[in-house]
């Protein structure tokens, strides 16, 4: 007999394996960052059943809500020639499976062993949530990586501007110190020339 | 019943999909990053299946570390790719090969 | 549920500082003309010079432990800053003209190395799997931003990409590998999953499961064969400030998070990953010496120069003894003193438009400047491993912990495959002292440059005469280290 | 006065002086660089001298011993002695320094003071080989000379000479590296790295083998033995005069030095077993290299293939294990070193001149230079081992030593007589002999002063030592008998094979 | 003289005087360095002389001057051993030398060489005096080669001659092959007895004799292996058959040293080093017959070959090649006195003879081709006279000092019962006739006869020696030739009348040579002869008008007179009828070609295959170089792998995993 938590979480797991696949399987960028949603959907599902509500949460917050828009944003911002984008696919497809297939069993034969075959805990948890164990956990024990967290997040600023941001070429901007500081020398020339002379080709001097 | 091992094997499967993904996909460098959120999240439903069956949080903090890892990394992969496509009008894998040998 | 005390702050202070000063530089940046960037300069190393000085407060100190055992104070974490703020410092140094000749002397790249430099930091002292995590991202999302900082450059984005692919890649690996372990031990702690391991004897599939993700993370950190397909081309795409930074400091990190992970952590696993590193210290070995022949460019030719040394390196660690240990720590550590000068070299004959790039370039360097091909000669013997430099050290003492650990036969192979090394050396000293010059124009370098490199590439010779000390210094970081 | 630190005077000195001249390189102009060099070269040969005077011969031990602890990690020490077997080379060795010096007063023209570091640095880094006791000492000074003489060659070499010195340094390293293994395998097993201790390890047979089998292909390149020879001739073609002239004269000792001090002692059962290899390696060496000197048509590649025979010698003697045979080796040694030496300063004077090495270039030169004609009859019989000559006293020493295990050996070794000649001479009748052969050569001069002198020091020494050997057994013979003795009683000989 | 240090003079002498000379070599006049050599080489005489009579009075001294070398427990010392034998033979070297010496002054006078020239024969005089007064087997060998170097040196003395550098070439090398039998021998003598002093190895040789060792699986008795060592040795330099090729082509140097070195001296070495190892020949018959055979070769058939030669220095060569062989016959009938006596009148009358045709040559203007010779006694009555003085003596005419130590030769080797004595005994009495064959073809065809050179069409057919022009008479040559002609005369008639008596059946050489009479009772024998019933040496030359070797040799006067005096076609006809014969002696039975082909060729082509094929090919090309390029090639193979793709880097990363999972998951 099927409890319908084991129901639930073989749907789950099914439709997030399948957009899995979709993800790496997809013609189109776009396609494939809808079915990483989906993914990211039915994992936080799973989570859930697993009683990691606040992570589950964060996840349809963080991935669905900020960062798969990022994506989203960058497939549709960049212009990509679709039709040439799935070349040489099904070259590969039987060599790549054959060996993700052979490593997948490696994987799971090990999982089949007694091991890990415990048995779901007590449906009781500690009298704290599991939010607030999270918080509590972060703020003492934890506060070290969260703060270098914080320092990840701030070099991910930074280089995200500095890889990115750039002036535009067209724009007439000009450096106001730049223009203070020019000299004479730098905008006149003053060449000497005997009129009589052949005329002789001055050397091009480089520009200081 | 639904034991630990199928959560692990669940992982096990989007991990090698996600693996599967990165060398198959030979034309568009956005899907090699997805691919890697997948892998990120394989990583994460074991450490959650773990933190709950061995009624320990710290799995669960491990993961929060990771998704927010994971989200400067997709940041910094993005601008990357633009900086790519800038450079060279194209974000084709296979036109990735000037370093070579 | 522990309350962080005095004593724990007292103990991160270094990397408080480094963090603090690094966003001060990023801040600084923002306010001062082009022309005064040489105040970055001094507040990086600045940051470098205080660093070092808290750190040297405690130095060789008995183990202390902070935030609940997650970061720890040992004698081979303070060994390792020192060196990585030596290493930076020297980083800065060398990369100052050619930065700017190319542009790239910006408050960025201060600031991002400076906190390459905290991650390093934090990998070195990490006792929790979470914070090695959290170290190897800090360091890797900086180097990834750095390899692409001259972004017109199609190289450098392409390689920086390629990293970035590879590198989330195995950071993938690595953290699956570290879920495995967290599963069997129910800990992310250092000790803990030691103590776990030995006490109750564990399944044994499922740790070598965790065991070889681990091993793939890491040895994709130390650029050791088979993941050590980024090394080349992110090498020779960077520009060659950000290759000499990439090839040197982070592998003393890398080289502690390997110590502490498995050496510490999974030390009753003791018997597997000997082996898988056995595996791949041959084939880095034999790979990166034999490939580094066939290469033209001269920073190819260092990427895969570097694989062989890791391959040395790991030589060391998998005797799997204190004596092994240490030696690889020697032989770290002096092959990034070794790796900045060639690097640095290579800077110095670059000038605004031309990149030094190719070994043709080098070609009769002694009649350019005898004095810049006598570092170099110095640096490329010590590479090799020829007396009286410190890469013979290194390497002595690698082969004499694998010859300790009994594994005679691979010390020979080692050996074949350092001759193999030699010839590639050996041809950099070819070029420069037999062959013509291609090049005519002068190498211009600033006066305090010269100074700072001719003390570090005769270093490596001082060093060589009289080893003692620096020998004695590993051997007892470890020593205090691992217990 | 002093001599408690004369082994460090003896190395450091023109590694200093050397440094010295590197460093002024730039400053100096060449004839102050000469002069330099000359002085700094006389220095550190008169520093030597003591070692002679002062050593007590009777005594076969070492002395003048030096001793501080230099890598206590890892019991490397800074320790120096010599033995019997080591001052008659290290006096060679400063001594041809000094020749070497004043050889290349005209011959060299770039970069002099380079070129003369080199050899001050050179010279001291082979003495300290031969006064290391300290294998990774030893090892440290075996390796760091190898860098001046791969500059020398390939800085001031001939044509093909890139190819030659990486020949000539990948070969010595290759066998180096495994030395270097075989030293750590015994410092392992003895926690130091004394070469006394080493002495008495107490190894069983298997891995004497293979600590012997290390060690031979470090030395074996070196002397060098058939078939790990193929880089002398390449070197000595390309080297210019004074690094053939170092090269013959020390560096191929140091490999015959190097089974004296390390292979033999350390593992000599391994010998025994391996002699007949030894052995077989020798003989190939003395014939096999012999025919093809014979064929030579560039006459320093010529004297490069005598010298692999003649170190064929000692290679041979070394393996007879009997004290004629061990000390006819040694003064096989030093005997080559004056011998080579100067056949190749004479094809030096020739190059000089002519600027080509080919035989067929020559002819008759003996019409226009008849001093040095003579000159190089001499060292031509030299060579082929004439009685009288130093070249002779080695090689019937060891004709006699051999026959003592067998007669076939001794017959192989003695065909030397015959092709040492056939080489020698036919190069002598090719160069000198005859009508002149073009008016180049007519018009060549004679040797100058500088010449001569250095040509008439070689050779009054080729007849001292040939006429009075006894000047060189008189230093090895005490460290000899304790040799043997060492060999011997890690395993007594019960009786020599008589049958032959 | 009773110190040994006193003899020391005798062979320092010269050896000063050649060292002076030889260095300062152009800045000395040329009157200072002839007079100079002489005067030492006179003064060495004097010594020798008195030596000779201090030992003819009984003295031995056998003494160590320094020790050479000292290793192990073997010591090697230079010393003398002066004793009869020694006394005897420094005086024959130091006379011979004196007469070449003076002779030299004439000979070679206006030769740019000519101080060269007598440094190189006074360096000769020192080393053959160090070979014959070594009292060890270690001097020996230096002496030995010391004038191996000096014929060299002296062979090759016209340097730009291409024959004479080809000849002194040969001359060394093929000594050579002689000295590495020596060496080996030596060598066992020291392993066997210990020692290689004369003195000790004599006396330890009997506990060794019974010994024999293994040999292409044959026991061999030691002292038979060390004596036939020892003996090729003396092949060498006594240029035996097949070692002899090298002294014809000696010939090529100047003709004063011809006569001291290729006749008188050295090419005697080996003869003088047998009698003095006498006492090893003596144990082993087999080496014995060895030696007689050998020798009985070279007296034959190199005698045959002085028939046909016309250069008249070739021609006394093969003489002296035939006379050696004599010698050596003499040796292996254990007769050791009887060679020593015929070595001392040889060195007399062929130096004579040498000289002698060294006058001639003079004469001739450097043309030494007999054919255009002829009826010289006319302008050159002293050449003349000694030269047939030489010659009756060379063929042992009754009286002369050849008749005694050739008959008691052919004496010995008729009465020797060794094997092989019977064919030696052949050979030495035909070449009795042979010798005076060929002497008397040479005497006649230079002395009488037509005057040849005046005939045109022979005038300058040759390109660097000069010869005489058709209207030119030959002169006489000056009093230095002359002299030397006459002082050697002298004893070419008396010295063996004199000697014979105590040379062999006194007590002249009892001390120096060992004899066992038990097995070897040859001498006993001859003594028998010459005092029950020859009654002494008159009686002796007056039995042998009818003794066969009397016969054999006026039979070989007479027909030379015939084919050279009376029917001069006769020769031609014999030629022409017998071309096979001709051809072989011609080519000198083939030896020349032989080596050439053989042993020249031969090693240059192994030479050239183990360098080609050895080195370059095998060593060099595939293991080193061949290493190289694998590894070179190795490395562009593996370059490939490093695609520039991204999938192709994360797929080794994924296999790396994958196998390590495979390997390392033991489920």
């Amino acid at each position: 007999m099927i409890e319908f938590k084991d129901f639930v979480f073989f749907v789950l797991s099914l439709v997030l394996i399948a957009s899995g696949l979709s993800v790496i399987t997809s013609r189109n960028p776009v396609t494939a960052a809808l079915s990483l949603v989906l993914a990211f959907f039915n994992a936080a599902g799973i989570w859930l059943l697993l009683q990691a509500e606040f992570l589950a949460i964060a996840l349809v917050l963080v991935y669905v809500g900020a960062v798969m828009v990022l994506f989203l944003f960058v497939v549709m911002m960049l212009d990509i020639n679709l039709d040439k984008l799935r070349e040489g696919f099904w070259d590969y497809l039987p060599m790549a499976g054959f060996i993700g297939i052979l490593m997948m069993v490696e994987m799971v034969m090990v999982f089949k062993t007694k091991q890990f075959n415990l048995p779901p805990l007590s449906e009781t948890l500690p009298n704290a949530s599991n939010t607030e164990l999270i918080g509590n956990t972060l703020y003492s024990d934890y506060v070290l990586p969260f703060e270098l967290a914080s320092v990840v997040l701030l070099i991910a600023i930074v280089s995200a501007i500095a890889l990115t941001l750039r002036d535009r070429k067209d724009s007439k901007k000009t450096n106001p110190a730049d223009q203070i500081a020019v000299k004479r020398k730098d905008r006149v020339r003053l060449v000497q020339m005997k009129s009589e002379e052949k005329y002789v080709k001055p050397k091009a001097k480089e520009r200081t | 019943m639904i034991g630990l091992s199928h959560y692990l094997i669940l992982a096990a499967i989007l991990f090698t999909i996600s693996v599967v993904g990165i060398f198959l996909n030979r034309k568009n460098i956005i899907i090699l990053l997805m691919s890697i959120e997948l892998m990120l999240l394989a990583v994460n439903i074991n450490f959650i299946a773990f933190s709950h069956y061995l009624n320990d949080i710290a799995g669960q903090i491990f993961v929060f570390f990771i998704l927010t890892v994971a989200a400067a990394e997709s940041a910094i992969g993005l601008a990357i790719i633009v900086l790519i496509f800038r450079n060279t009008r194209s974000i084709n894998v296979d036109d990735l090969n000037r370093l070579n040998g | 549920m522990n309350q962080f005390i005095q004593s724990d702050i007292s103990l991160i202070l270094p990397e408080v500082f480094v963090l603090s000063m690094a966003m001060i530089v990023l801040m600084t940046d923002l306010f001062i003309k082009p022309s005064s960037r040489w105040i970055i300069f001094a507040l990086s190393q600045l940051t470098l010079l205080g660093g070092a000085y808290l750190t040297s407060q405690h130095f060789n100190h008995e183990t202390q432990f902070a935030f609940s055992n997650m970061f720890v104070r040992d004698g081979l974490a303070d060994l390792l800053k020192m060196m990585s703020y030596m290493g930076t410092s020297l980083i800065f140094f060398y990369s100052r003209s050619y930065m700017k000749d190319r542009d790239l002397y910006r408050g960025e790249y201060f600031s991002l190395v400076l906190f390459a430099l905290l991650g390093m930091m934090i990998m070195i002292s990490s006792h929790n799997m979470l914070l090695v995590y959290m170290g190897l991202e800090l360091l890797s999302l900086c180097l990834y931003s750095l390899t692409a900082l001259d972004r017109d450059n199609q190289k450098a984005t392409e390689s920086a990409i390629k990293y970035f692919v590879l590198g989330a890649l195995a950071s993938g690996l690595l953290l699956y590998g570290m879920s495995m372990i967290y599963g069997a031990t129910s800990s992310l702690d250092l000790s803990v999953i030691a103590a776990s391991l030995l006490n109750h004897p564990m399944d044994h599939a499922i740790l070598v499961l965790g065991l070889v993700f681990v091993v793939a993370g890491l040895a994709f950190k130390l650029g050791a064969v088979p993941f050590q397909m980024w090394v080349p081309d992110v090498y020779e795409g960077s520009p060659s400030s950000i290759a000499m930074l990439i090839s040197s400091v982070p592998k003393l990190a890398a080289f502690a998070i390997t110590l502490r992970l498995l050496g510490d952590g999974l030390q009753s696993m003791m018997v597997d990953w000997k082996q898988m590193m056995l595996i791949m210290a041959i084939l880095s070995i034999g790979i990166g010496n034999i490939t580094a022949i066939a290469q033209t460019n001269i920073k190819r030719m260092y990427a895969y120069s570097t694989i062989s040394h890791i391959g040395f390196i790991l030589f060391g660690l998998m005797s799997g003894s204190l004596n092994g240990y240490a030696s690889s720590l020697f032989y770290v550590v002096s092959y990034m003193f070794m790796t900045l000068v060639s690097f640095a070299v290579l800077m110095m004959m670059s000038s605004k438009n031309f990149d030094c790039q190719t070994l043709e370039d080098f070609k009769g360097l002694n009649k350019r400047n005898p004095w810049y091909a006598f570092l170099m000669l110095i640096t490329m013997l010590s590479m090799a491993g020829i007396p009286p430099t410190i890469g013979f050290y290194a390497k002595f003492m690698v082969l004499q912990a694998a010859l300790d650990a009994g594994f005679a036969g691979f010390v020979v192979y080692a050996v074949l495959m350092a001759l193999v090394g030699m010839f590639y050396y050996m041809r950099i000293v070819k070029l420069m002292y037999f062959d013509e010059p291609k090049l005519k124009n002068n190498i211009e370098v600033p006066i305090d440059m010269q100074w700072i490199l001719s003390t570090n590439a005769l270093a490596l010779l001082v060093i060589g005469l009289v080893p003692h000390t620096f020998m004695e210094a590993t051997t007892q970081a470890v020593a205090l280290s691992f217990h | 006065m002093n001599l408690t630190h004369i082994l460090s005077y003896s190395i450091w000195t023109p590694v200093f002086l050397g440094g010295l001249i590197l460093l002024l390189s730039s400053k100096l102009s060449n004839t102050q660089a000469k002069w330099l060099s000359l002085i700094s070269s006389i220095i550190s040969f008169l520093i030597t001298l003591p070692l002679y005077s002062s050593f007590d011969f009777s005594f076969g031990q070492f002395q003048f011993q030096e001793f501080f602890h230099w890598i206590p990690a890892f019991h490397i020490n800074y320790h120096l002695g010599v033995d019997g077997f080591a001052i008659p080379l290290i006096l060679l060795t400063s001594f041809t320094t000094m020749i070497v010096v004043i050889a290349s007063w005209t011959s060299i023209e770039d970069r002099v003071a380079q070129y003369m570091a080199a050899f001050l640095i050179m010279s001291g880094l082979m003495i300290g080989v031969f006064s290391a006791l300290d294998a990774m000492l030893y090892y440290i000074f075996w390796e760091a000379m190898l860098i001046p003489m791969f500059l020398v060659i390939g800085i001031w070499g001939g044509p093909n000479r890139i190819y030659a010195t990486i020949k000539f340094f990948l070969y010595t390293v290759l066998g180096s590296l495994l030395m270097l293994v075989a030293f750590i395998y015994l410092y392992l097993h003895t926690h130091s790295f004394e070469i006394v201790n080493f002495y008495n390890a107490g190894l069983g047979l298997y891995p004497q083998i293979l600590i012997f089998l290390a060690l031979f292909m470090a030395f074996a390149v070196k002397i060098p033995m058939w078939p790990l020879h193929t880089w002398l001739p390449d070197a000595h073609v390309e080297a210019p005069t004074g690094g053939s002239v170092v090269l013959a004269a020390v560096m191929l000792k140091l490999g015959a030095y190097s089974f004296m001090r390390f292979a033999m002692p350390i593992a000599p059962e391994a010998a025994f077993y391996l002699k007949d290899f030894m052995v077989t390696l020798s003989l190939i060496a003395i014939l096999y290299i012999a025919l093809i000197a014979i064929v030579q048509k560039d006459m320093k590649k010529l004297i490069a293939y005598s010298s692999i025979s003649h170190m064929g010698f000692v290679t041979l003697g070394l393996f007879m294990f009997n004290a004629i045979g061990i000390e006819g080796a040694y003064v096989q040694m030093i005997s080559h070193g004056f011998i080579s030496a100067a056949m190749f300063l004479s094809v030096g004077v020739l190059y000089d001149r002519l600027h080509t090495r080919q035989i067929a270039d020559y002819g008759g030169v003996i019409h226009a230079m008849p001093t040095f004609a003579a000159f190089a009859v001499f060292f031509a019989m030299a060579n082929c081992g004439l009685p009288g000559t130093s070249g002779f006293v080695g090689e019937f020493m060891v004709i006699m030593s051999a026959m003592q295990n067998n007669f076939w050996i001794a017959l192989i070794a003695a065909t030397s007589l015959i092709f040492g000649a056939a080489y020698s001479l036919w190069m002598v009748k090719r160069v000198f002999y005859g009508e002149v052969r073009n008016q180049k050569i007519k018009s060549l001069e004679d040797i100058s002063w500088r010449e001569f002198f250095i040509l008439s020091v070689l050779a009054i020494l080729i007849i001292l030592i040939g006429v009075y050997p006894k000047i060189i057994t008189d230093m090895t013979n005490a460290t000899t008998v304790q040799f043997l003795e060492h060999i011997h009683l890690m395993k007594p000989v019960t009786s020599l094979p008589m049958d032959i | 003289m009773n110190s040994i240090y006193s003899y020391l003079a005798v062979p320092l002498l010269p050896l000063i005087a050649s060292f002076i000379v030889g260095i300062l070599g152009r800045k000395l006049p040329e009157f200072f360095a002839s007079s100079m050599t002489i005067s030492s080489v006179f003064i060495s005489f004097l010594l020798s002389c008195m030596t000779l009579n201090e030992t003819l009075n009984g003295l031995i001294l056998n003494q160590t001057i320094y020790q050479w070398l000292l290793t192990g427990h073997y010591q090697f010392e230079v010393g003398f051993l002066i004793d009869n034998l020694t006394a005897m033979m420094m005086v024959v070297v130091t006379f011979v030398s004196l007469m070449v010496h003076i002779y030299t002054m004439g000979y070679m006078k206006g030769d740019p060489g000519y101080r060269r020239f007598f440094s190189y024969i006074s360096l000769f005089t020192f080393s053959m005096l160090m070979l014959v007064m070594s009292n060890n087997f270690m001097q020996l060998f230096f002496g030995w080669e010391a004038v191996g170097l000096v014929s060299y040196l002296l062979i090759g003395f016209w340097f730009e001659r291409p024959t004479a550098i080809y000849a002194n070439m040969k001359a060394f090398l093929v000594n050579r092959v002689g000295d590495f039998g020596f060496i080996l021998g030596i060598a066992m003598i020291l392993y066997w007895t210990g020692s290689l002093d004369y003195a000790t190895v004599f006396k330890n040789v009997g506990v060794i004799s019974a010994h024999t060792i293994q040999l292409f699986g044959q026991p061999v008795s030691v002292i038979t292996v060390i004596c036939i060592l020892l003996f090729i040795g003396a092949m060498g330099k006594s240029a035996q058959v097949p070692l002899h090729v090298w002294l014809p082509d000696s010939m090529e140097g100047p003709t004063p040293i011809s006569a001291l070195i290729h006749a008188a001296t050295m090419v005697t070495a080996g003869i003088f080093m047998v009698s003095r190892t006498s006492p090893l020949f003596e144990l082993s018959d087999t080496a014995l017959s060895f030696v007689m055979i050998i020798g009985a070769i070279t007296a034959l058939f190199m005698g045959l070959l002085g028939i046909i030669q016309n250069d008249i220095k070739r021609v006394i060569a093969y003489s002296t090649l035939s006379q050696l062989g004599y010698m050596t016959v003499a040796l292996g009938a254990s007769a050791y006195s009887v060679a020593m006596f015929h070595l001392m009148t040889h060195a007399f009358f062929k130096a004579l003879l040498f000289l002698g045709a060294g006058s001639v040559i003079i004469g001739m203007h450097h043309d030494q081709n007999i054919q255009h010779m002829g009826n010289l006694r006319k302008y050159m009555p002293i050449t003349w006279i000694t030269f047939l003085i030489g010659s009756l003596a060379l063929i042992g005419t009754p009286l002369f000092s050849g008749f005694y130590s050739k008959d008691s030769l052919i004496e010995a080797v008729k009465l020797s019962d060794l094997a092989g004595s019977s064919f030696a005994y052949f050979s030495v009495l035909v070449g009795v006739f042979v010798t005076a064959f060929y002497s008397f073809r040479l005497y006649f065809l230079v002395f009488h006869g037509k005057e040849k050179w005046r005939l045109q069409k022979l005038a300058r057919h040759d390109d660097h020696h000069h010869g005489l022009s058709p209207k030119d008479n030959p002169h006489e040559s000056s009093l230095s030739i002359t002299l030397p002609l006459v002082l050697l005369a002298i004893p070419s008639v008396v010295i063996g009348y004199i000697t014979i008596e105590p040379m062999l059946f006194g007590s002249f050489f009892t001390k120096s040579i060992f004899l066992n009479p038990e097995v070897h009772p040859t001498m006993a024998h001859l003594s028998h002869h010459f005092h029950e019933i020859y009654h002494g040496p008159f009686g002796m030359a007056l039995h042998s008008i009818i003794s066969l070797p009397f016969l054999f040799a006026s039979s070989g006067v007479l027909l030379a007179y015939y084919c050279y005096q009376i029917n001069l076609n006769l020769p031609k006809f014999v030629f022409s009828r017998t071309q096979g014969i001709y051809r072989i002696l011609e080519n000198k039975y083939g030896f020349d070609t032989f080596n050439e082909k053989f042993f020249a060729l031969g090693s240059r082509f192994l030479g050239e295959k183990f360098w080609q094929i050895g080195d370059i090919k095998i060593i060099d090309g595939w293991l080193v170089n061949g290493t190289a390029r694998s590894i070179g090639k190795l490395s562009e193979k593996i370059r490939v792998i490093q695609s520039g793709y991204i999938y192709h880097y994360a797929f080794a990363m994924v296999i790396g995993v994958f196998l390590f999972l495979t390997f390392f998951i033991k489920i």
